[in-house]
């Protein structure tokens, strides 16, 4: 039986404004693989629905996780409020994750708080393929030295403070970045853009998308995305976030 | 120490089901609960075809309870007579079919279908507010109540649940029309019609504009519609609306409801309905009640 | 930037009251909060004799909310017009009486003698579920909504807001009921009927069995009526119902409320009325809002 | 302007089964007499009304109350975990307080959870009058030290466990304890005997009363008692226990 446990915050630090990376020690780091996401209960009793966060990073040896995210309401306010030695409340890992293409060159794209399971996901393709990461900012970076740890770091900043000026997209002529499959996490309209490249491209693009959720687990139909073909499981053109995906091949989704 | 309670003719292990919608048809939620002990599971709604349902954002979060504007999507009679009944058959526990409809025919159709199945019960969801034709629409007026509830019960095999609406006047005028019609049960409270707007980006949260409100936050609500039900008719109730904790589910037994549903709260905690079977039990060690019925509707 | 607001000819310098029956007649809030801040105060329900109101206890906390059935004590008019309203004269705030009664007659006597007094506005609760005869009677029929707001209108010398019940199928019916009778304004809503059981004492929370549910839970369920009011009237609408923070207020304002009151929220925080006033203007500037009519109903 | 207060814990610690004493420093000691309460917010979000709560002792010089309380439910439950150093959101002194009556020989009478605020009362009282402590217990007895530093401690349990066996009332009669004015706190059914034995003697007797509190303030009606007398603020036979008491003489109440 799997369960809602009570994990322990091991250590949090705010790594950009708004943005914390907290460190989890977790049985979800157990089985959990790059893309996957986790989704933590508050203490705030108001507040009913689990908040699902990406898994950033996977520390099997210490098992934990690490996951960074960016404080949008209450539920982000308060677990950037945590200390080590917190006890933090989860169900995970949940989803599907990247599906990892050995020996394909990779791209993989992040777009702003889409950026963080990025890491991990360059983490385990970088001894399989060659790994190349294009990661769009508005203006401040985060993230930057783990995504270069990984690969071949290219980035678009909005207001062209570093990298290139635009969008990933942008980024990605400018620099003639060239591969076979991309893997992108970020904002709709940078995922809509990016599946219309690969397309025209003709190569394997993986998008992770997000949706409200409630029950995180594929039972109470609130996170679906529109699907080109019927689903298997929904019997309509309907897939469930949570369960069928996060990730979802691009041909596979209306965005 | 007896937990058994019988609702027309049906004998349930326990009183504590899942409400229709939060556990999907029980396959997810295995995971985490041993159905083996739970009353009954009770399925999302099924039509007769399939439903796309409403477009998203379909929840939103409210202060102790939720939103919902799912729209009844589901994969169809055929699906989920070929999927999701044998599944759930693997446990031992009752299931209860959660139906919906647009119109009467919609809705015979799939009780029709379902005679030959084996499943425990019925439960017609008539008082969806987030389908533009159908569910609620049938659930606030009582003549058209008594009327789907004849036309359901005419065709019927299993014993019929009516689900009814919290978005009216006098709740009692409904339960009794659905008790004149030959209801064999009452499942009560669906959501109350609610909204929220986003006031940063002024707009509404949810695609479809209103939505349901469930959660802790109608307890109140759901525990005064159940008194006064059970004190109108004379069919036994299944009560629902915001509980998380056995002291709740106990809230609606008192009440008068002779079995209880757990639903948004599966959402905050998987494992709501063990510790509300485990709480019940416990309280009735303490109390020294030797039997769960006799705590039905006692308090008066 | 401009706050001030205008219903049925009259100038509140913000959108900001209280709700009627939480604040008594300010001079208990008035140690906390500045009076002259406010946009109006709401006096609570006074009628044309005094009520002793009903046995304790009187009200249950629930889960982001609380029930009452205070029952309508009150001093009875004469008492409230020598002390009450002389108290809130020395006040820069627009005064509304709330007046309750049994029957029209009493609605009638205590409007009339009001018609003698420098009071701004006149709300008319029709919608109290706490008392047994009067209240929420008249506020559940829209034939009996239209006929009260009649005879109200006929003998008021000041504008008269109409107090409406959520606990109703449909919300608009009685709106429009009341616009038919001539209302100037409505107010809504007033509180859900609740009802908490105690299970360890295995009897009602409430002396009066049921109650009325306020506070941030019953919000979403306040937001979609004023939403669905504002659609359906051209009568401007104060909107309450959980109200707790400048964003909660933002959301009737935009569903539609040219003003809203603060009720259930003070008892958790005295200073929530000039918080809601603060976060309003603080939200105005950010949002480059000029004046504060451009965002009435501007969510569609 | 008075205003919902951001108080500190002092100390905190468990003086019985259940029971606990906490020492609040607060702008509320400043004005506070004994038989006063404060009302405490909750930090669970869940719980919007303060719960009323007596003021056992004051401490003008260190700007501090003592409160000491019972688990009974959510709140009391959330405060006894509060440590040194926590916020405490308050608002008090509220209501009246006993009225001290100079020379006249005093007999305060607590019964269990009641017995907090007459230490405080025999603290203000002792240097005016002489001071008779009746304290009535179900079993486990506590506050036994402060209320004899006091005054003369005579002690009633149910169980016989210590002093008379039995109520306070039958403390009084077995110890023969005679004084001019009476002071007491606690279940109503004590209160009732107190108010007919003092009824019988003829002597003063005040009671403080307790209900269920929204406001605290005397603005929203929820905590009325029933009067003998119509009241001159409600008009009618109630009274505001909140602000025209908790303590009322008690042939002013009906019980
Ligand atoms: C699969 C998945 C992975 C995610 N990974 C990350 C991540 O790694 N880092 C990160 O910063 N954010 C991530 N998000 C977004 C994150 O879930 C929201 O920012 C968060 O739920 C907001 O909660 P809140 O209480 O702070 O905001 P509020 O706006 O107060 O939340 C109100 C409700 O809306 C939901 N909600 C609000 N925004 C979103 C959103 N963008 N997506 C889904 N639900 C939302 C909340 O869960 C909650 O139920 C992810 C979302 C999904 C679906
Ligand atoms: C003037 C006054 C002084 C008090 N002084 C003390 C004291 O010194 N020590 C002490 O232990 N208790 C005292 N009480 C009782 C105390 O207020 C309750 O025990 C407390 O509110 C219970 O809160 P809870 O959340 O733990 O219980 P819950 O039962 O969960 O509370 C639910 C609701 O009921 C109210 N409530 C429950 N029991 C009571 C009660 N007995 N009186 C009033 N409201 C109640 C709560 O405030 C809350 O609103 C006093 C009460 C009053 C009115
Ligand atoms: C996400 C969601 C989906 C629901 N779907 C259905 C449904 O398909 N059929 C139905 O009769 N009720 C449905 N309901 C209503 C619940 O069964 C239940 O009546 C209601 O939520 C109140 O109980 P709760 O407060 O415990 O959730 C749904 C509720 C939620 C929250
Ligand atoms: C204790 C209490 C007393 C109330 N008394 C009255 C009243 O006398 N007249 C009235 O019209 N409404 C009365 N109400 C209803 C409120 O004015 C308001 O409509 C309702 O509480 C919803 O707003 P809220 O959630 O902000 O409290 C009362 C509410 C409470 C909580
Ligand atoms: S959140 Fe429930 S199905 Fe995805
Ligand atoms: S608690 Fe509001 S009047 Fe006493």
């Amino acid at each position: 039986m799997r369960e809602k446990e009570k994990a322990v915050v091991v250590s949090q630090e705010c790594i950009g404004t708004g943005i914390y990376s907290m460190i989890i020690k977790t049985k979800a780091a157990d089985s959990a693989v790059a893309g996957q996401f986790v989704s933590i209960y508050c203490k705030d009793k108001t507040k009913l629905l689990p908040r699902p966060i990406s898994i950033c990073e996977i520390d099997k040896e210490n098992g934990t996780i690490r996951i960074v995210y960016r404080v949008v309401g209450g539920g982000t306010e308060e677990m950037s409020g945590y200390k080590s030695g917190d006890g933090i409340e989860l169900i995970g890992p949940l989803g599907n994750g990247f599906m990892q293409r050995e020996n394909k060159k990779a791209i993989l794209i992040g777009g702003g708080i889409g950026i963080p399971p990025m890491v991990g996901l360059a983490e385990a393709l970088k001894d399989k393929a060659e790994v190349q990461i294009v990661a769009g900012y508005r203006d401040e970076l985060f993230l930057t030295k783990e995504l270069q740890e990984n690969g071949s770091l290219y980035i678009a900043t909005e207001d062209g403070s570093c990298g290139t000026k635009g969008t990933v997209i942008d980024a990605i002529k400018d620099k003639e970045i060239q591969g076979d499959v991309i893997y992108a996490c970020g904002p709709t309209p940078m995922l809509r853009a990016i599946k219309e490249y690969a397309m025209g491209k003709g190569i394997e693009c993986q998008l992770s998308l997000e949706e409200r959720m409630a029950c995180g687990i594929g039972a109470c139909l609130a996170c679906v995305c529109k699907s080109k073909d019927k689903d298997a499981h929904s019997n309509v053109n309907n897939k469930r976030i949570c369960k069928d995906g996060p990730v979802f091949l691009a041909e596979e989704v209306e965005l | 120490m007896n937990t058994k309670v019988n609702i027309a003719g049906v004998e349930f292990k326990n009183p504590v089901m899942v409400a229709s919608g939060t556990f999907g048809s029980g396959a997810e939620y295995g995971e985490f609960v041993d159905l083996n002990r739970l009353g009954a599971v009770v399925t999302k709604g099924v039509a007769n075809v399939p439903w796309e349902g409403n477009p998203t954002p379909r929840i939103a979060e409210t202060y102790g309870g939720m939103l919902n504007a799912v729209g009844l999507q589901n994969p169809g009679y055929d699906l989920f007579a070929k999927r999701d009944i044998p599944y759930l058959q693997n446990y031992d526990t009752n299931i209860i079919v959660n139906v919906c409809g647009r119109t009467t025919e919609d809705y015979i159709d799939v009780v029709e279908k379902l005679g030959h199945e084996s499943v425990d019960m019925l439960e017609i969801n008539i008082s969806c507010p987030n389908v533009k034709h159908g569910g609620i629409a049938f659930g606030q007026d009582p003549k058209a109540v008594e009327a789907i509830t004849k036309a359901v019960k005419a065709v019927a095999k299993q014993p019929v649940i009516m689900k009814l609406s919290p978005n009216v006047t006098d709740i009692t005028e409904m339960a009794r029309a659905a008790e004149a019609g030959g209801a064999d049960a009452l499942s009560l409270i669906n959501t109350l019609t609610g909204m929220q707007i986003d006031v940063e980006r002024q707009k509404f949260v949810l695609a479809n504009k209103t939505g349901g409100l469930s959660g802790p936050a109608i307890k109140p609500v759901a525990v005064r519609m159940v008194y006064q039900v059970a004190n109108a008719v004379k069919v036994p109730i299944i009560g629902m609306g915001g509980i998380a904790s056995a002291k709740d589910a106990l809230e609606f037994i008192l009440a008068g409801a002779t079995a209880v549903s757990v639903g948004t709260a599966n959402f905050n905690n998987p494992n709501t309905t063990i510790e509300v079977i485990e709480g019940i039990e416990d309280y009735m060690e303490r109390h020294g009640v030797e039997d769960i019925n006799n705590l039905i509707g006692s308090v008066k």
